[in-house]
């Protein structure tokens, strides 16, 4: 099983994402679930949102407290949340990241294992002119972990948001800088 | 043929009642039941619901504006959370005793103070002994199963009542997972249109309904629901097969047993905690202990020779309970099940736990730690007199 | 079978209860048809409904009478006398 | 057809034996009410005297000659909206209708109506509003007339007390909520009552509202045979106007251009008897100054047509 915590603010489409994943899974066969942790999301609150991912029915219905991939849709959150809290040693971060950072300059923990950087705000606003970024990091997030398809991550990103976000989708994934740290 | 999708707890719920084909449909929004609200709006706006709608003022109203619609012979649906059941309790108690079979997923959530939006189904329990069935689902499958199931059980002729599918508010509500959704026509074979016979407001047959009725009638009007409800643990077990050759999927009827066959230790659970469960049961197992679960669907009726027989092997059980029984100091759940037992003449060590209120996760750590209770106090022979509470101690606060 | 034996699955009234509500009567009324108008207005106000307009005349039936005396005091001719029950 | 027509060859509705009060005017109004509305209706009487007295049956018989039930005290109205419901699904149609007390209807029930009147659901509410909780005993409500003895506004030996606040002016606030018909009458007019229930039949999309007001003997203490004429007085007086609005225009149906004096009026009811002139002279006040806004809202500047 995959679990995955995903950080947003409100107003990202935080929780719709975790949706997305869950659907692309159960669209290959397998099974998934999401949960938003329970709070009021005011635009611009932090929130967050928990995802499952596996081959056989999962049973819990709890919420994620060591998750193997971190995904952190607007950087900032940093500064308030401890967004790596029990991530599984090697495991994955996806982050929204200013262009040209640098892994060194990043600060993270050790449990971090792959990370993958992503200007998820500047494409989102050079092509939706808006800073949704959840789009942008579903394409970072599949291309760093590979658990879903793409073609499937796409098509539900088209059918929810229609054409102009499935093509962010595909220019994230192109864009997104994959780095193994050991 | 199904269609597998993917759906959060409270779409589950609408989908259900889209397929139940209700005639009229009266609810009032409230966190965590809102969105099933908006979504029924959502399929009468885009024409897949025919239902009569009405946004009604309050959900006093919304109980009301049904009773009246099931008096006048129609299939009913609405759902609420917490202090909208509260609200209703006046029309709600009446709808059963009225014995109409109206169908309300409740989305389980605490009950205040304090002030909490979260889950918990304080709610419904509360409200066990007002009449209606009262059914707890674990998963959004169930979710969808058993609310389209509800309609069958509480318009048979042997049961007439209304009847609450409660789920966890949050943990299942806002959960979206793999769910398998039935063809429309699969549903109106297994539904066969209502036809309200025992009672009906139509100018061509008048009669009173709810005369001033002396005590000894009262009595007999009593026993008869009484009766139903009884008729109805049968009925509840027969629509369950009746789904499962339809769909595949049973739910095991007013009980659910996991690997009971051979255990020495039991945990009985309600709702969604049910799943974490079945998951230590595995593990525990693989680690040597036999332990299996025993999770209560049908709170009402409660099935009590039913729970009785399930443990009458065990040495002694667990009760997670994500409620509370002031002055009874342990959960309510605990409580049924101790009563079951003393029916059949057994006493057995058993620990009741309560957790998980005002929305708290019990995590797979916590229920980890509750088994090793229960193992532990069974083998000492200990029973609690008080509630074992199952929490993860957070700085500053008093545990 | 008894109205009570009824085999109802839920509290439902069939069939017409009525009280016996001439037997409250102390007065009864008694038109002087050779007064009356026939404007009905007795027919009007009377509250059980124990008026009946019968070939244009106007007539008591005492069946559920409550001898309120309301047509008496309503008559606008005065022509509907009230006596007292016992008495003939 | 004429009233006296109507009255005298259509149906009685309601069980020829019922336990009101020797003179009741409710009973009046209910029967008469239910004679114009006929056969096709469905009957709400909510608890309170209507209730108490046997119309929705004693055991397993019935009080009524058309369906008829108890809703709660105060959900009369919206049940109602849900047999309006479950007759559109079905596909038939018949008059939905409540005949409710104050208690029922400017207290406890008032949040239901209002929304059944918000939302536009297709009812007729009769109430009849004999000021109080009679079927407990008399007690206050928010109908209740300033000054008057209830059982839980007593009065001392001295005359003082009685309830210390003006009832709400009901009929006027539901004809605020924008509704297709609202209507006040009395027993004492039972030819404009007829022809009110009429109107209200006649509405096709929302509620009809008619408020009747009944001075209640046994509560207010008025003698068995004045029942009718006290009725009227409150009418006479200007202390209950009969008017009809449909949406806001108002239309006042039996005009009183020269009132008698209010004292006619109270002192033909003991709940006032301690009332001295000034508290009389308070109530007369708050009734021309609600006259005189009817008159202002009304067509032609006083509907006096």
């Amino acid at each position: 099983m995959k679990e995955i915590r995903l950080h947003g603010r409100g107003g990202m489409g935080t929780v719709k994402a975790a949706e997305i994943i869950v659907t692309a899974k159960v669209l290959e066969g397998g099974y998934g679930n999401s949960i938003p942790f329970f709070g009021f999301e005011r635009q611009g609150a932090p929130v967050s949102s928990f995802v499952r991912l596996d081959e056989r029915p999962i049973r819990p219905k709890t919420q994620v407290y060591t998750p193997d991939c971190v995904i952190v849709l607007d950087g900032t959150l940093r500064k308030a949340v401890d967004v790596f809290e029990g991530l599984k040693d090697g495991g994955w971060l996806i982050l929204n990241s200013e262009p040209g950072s640098r892994v060194e300059d990043l600060d993270l923990p050790r449990s971090v294992g792959t990370v993958v950087l992503v200007d998820a705000t500047g494409l989102a606003l050079r092509r939706l002119g808006k800073p949704i970024t959840n789009t942008a990091m579903l394409g970072a997030f599949v291309k760093g972990t590979g658990w879903v398809e793409l073609s499937d991550v796409a098509s539900k990103v088209e059918e929810f948001w229609g054409r102009e976000n499935a093509d962010l989708l595909g220019e994230a994934f192109e864009a997104a800088q994959v780095i193994r740290l050991r | 043929m199904s269609t597998v999708a993917v759906m959060n707890g409270n779409y589950a719920a609408a989908t259900a009642a889209r397929l139940a084909r209700p005639e009229v449909i009266a609810a009032y929004p409230i966190t965590p039941q809102t969105p099933v609200v908006e979504y029924l709006t959502l399929f009468a706006a885009e024409g897949s619901l025919s239902s009569r709608m009405t946004e009604v003022e309050s959900e006093h109203s919304a109980m009301s504006i049904l009773s009246g619609a099931s008096l006048a012979g129609a299939r009913c649906y609405t759902a609420t959370s917490s202090q909208g059941l509260a609200l209703m309790y006046e029309p709600y108690f009446r709808a059963s005793t009225l014995r109409l079979p109206i169908v309300m997923n409740i989305v389980n959530r605490e009950m205040i103070s304090p002030q909490s939006v979260w889950g918990g189904p304080q709610d419904s329990l509360t409200l066990r002994d007002a009449g209606w069935i009262q059914i707890y689902v674990e998963d959004n499958q169930e979710i969808l199963d058993q609310t389209i199931q509800a309609f069958r059980i509480a318009e048979d002729p042997r049961v007439l009542l209304p009847i609450n599918v409660c789920y966890d508010g949050f943990y299942l509500s806002h959960m979206t997972e793999r769910v398998e959704v039935p063809e429309q026509a699969e549903i109106d074979a297994f539904l066969p249109p209502y036809e309200a016979k025992h009672q009906i407001l139509d100018p061509r047959k008048p009669m009173a309904i709810d005369p001033l009725t002396s005590g000894y009638l009262v009595m007999e009007y009593r026993k008869k629901h009484m009766d139903s409800m009884a008729a109805a643990l049968g009925v509840v077990e027969e629509t369950d097969k009746a789904y499962a050759a339809l769909t595949g999927r049973s739910w095991g009827g007013a009980l659910d047993l996991y690997r009971m066959e051979d255990a020495e230790y039991a945990v009985v659970t309600l709702g969604s905690v049910t799943g974490a469960c079945r998951e230590m049961v595995d593990e525990k197992r693989a680690a040597g202990v036999r332990i299996g679960l025993v999770k209560v669907r049908c709170l009402r009726p409660f099935p009590k020779a039913a729970v009785a027989a399930a443990l009458a092997r065990v040495k002694g059980f667990g009760v997670i309970d994500r409620n509370v029984s002031f002055g009874w100091n342990t959960g309510i759940v605990y409580q049924e099940v101790r009563s079951a037992l003393y029916e059949s003449g057994r006493t057995l060590p058993s620990v009741p736990f309560v957790g998980g209120l005002g929305g708290e996760d019990i995590t797979l750590g916590l229920v980890s730690k509750a088994f090793d209770e229960i193992v532990a106090a069974v083998d000492a022979g200990r029973t609690p007199q008080s509630a074992v509470w199952l929490w993860a101690p957070r700085k500053g606060v008093k545990a | 079978m008894s109205t009570l034996e009824k085999d109802y699955v839920c509290p439902v009234g069939e069939g017409i209860y009525a009280a016996n509500t001439g037997d409250w009567r102390t007065q009864r009324p008694e038109i002087d048809q050779e007064k009356c108008s026939r404007c009905g207005t007795c027919l009007l106000y009377c509250p059980t409904n124990s008026v009946r307009r019968v070939e244009g005349r106007f007539v008591i039936d005492l069946g559920y009478c409550k001898g309120c005396a309301v047509c008496a005091a309503e008559c606008p001719k005065q022509c509907i006398a009230m006596i007292r029950e016992g008495r003939k | 057809m004429s009233a006296l027509d109507l009255l005298a060859e259509r149906e009685d509705m309601i069980s020829p034996g019922i336990s009101a009060c020797v003179g009741c005017n409710v009973e009046l109004t209910l029967r008469t009410v239910m004679k114009v509305l006929g056969p096709n209706s469905i009957l709400a009487i909510p608890p309170g005297c209507m209730g108490g007295v046997g119309v929705v049956g004693w055991n397993k018989q019935s009080g009524a000659k058309v369906p008829v039930f108890f809703p709660l005290l105060d959900n009369t109205a919206s049940m109602l909206a849900g047999i309006r419901l479950a007759l559109d699904a079905k596909g038939r149609d018949a008059h939905v209708v409540a005949f409710a007390g104050d208690g029922a209807t400017v207290d406890a029930g008032f949040q239901a109506l209002s929304g059944v009147a918000e939302r536009g659901d297709r009812i007729i509410y009769i109430c009849y509003d004999n000021e109080g909780y009679m079927n407990t005993g008399y007690q206050r409500s928010s109908s209740t007339s300033k000054g008057s003895w209830t059982s839980t506004t007593p009065v001392s030996k001295e005359g003082q007390g009685g309830k210390r606040q003006h009832g709400k002016d009901f009929p006027m606030i539901m004809a605020m909520h924008d509704v297709p018909y609202v209507a006040t009458a009395s027993p004492a007019y039972i030819p404009d009552l007829v022809r009110k229930v009429e109107e209200a039949m006649k509405v096709k999309e929302g509620l009809a509202y008619i408020h009747v007001y009944n001075p209640c003997l046994t509560g207010w203490g008025i003698r068995a045979e004045e029942s009718i004429s006290v009725a009227r007085l409150a009418v006479k007086t200007r202390f209950f106007p009969l008017y009809e609005a449909r949406n806001r225009k108002f239309k006042i149906t039996v005009p009183v251009p020269n009132p008698l004096p209010l004292e006619d009026y109270t002192s033909r009811i003991k709940k006032f008897s301690h009332l001295g002139p000034e508290r009389i002279a308070e109530l007369k006040d708050l009734a021309e100054e609600r006259y005189r806004f009817l008159e202002a809202v009304s067509a032609g500047g006083g509907g006096r047509a």
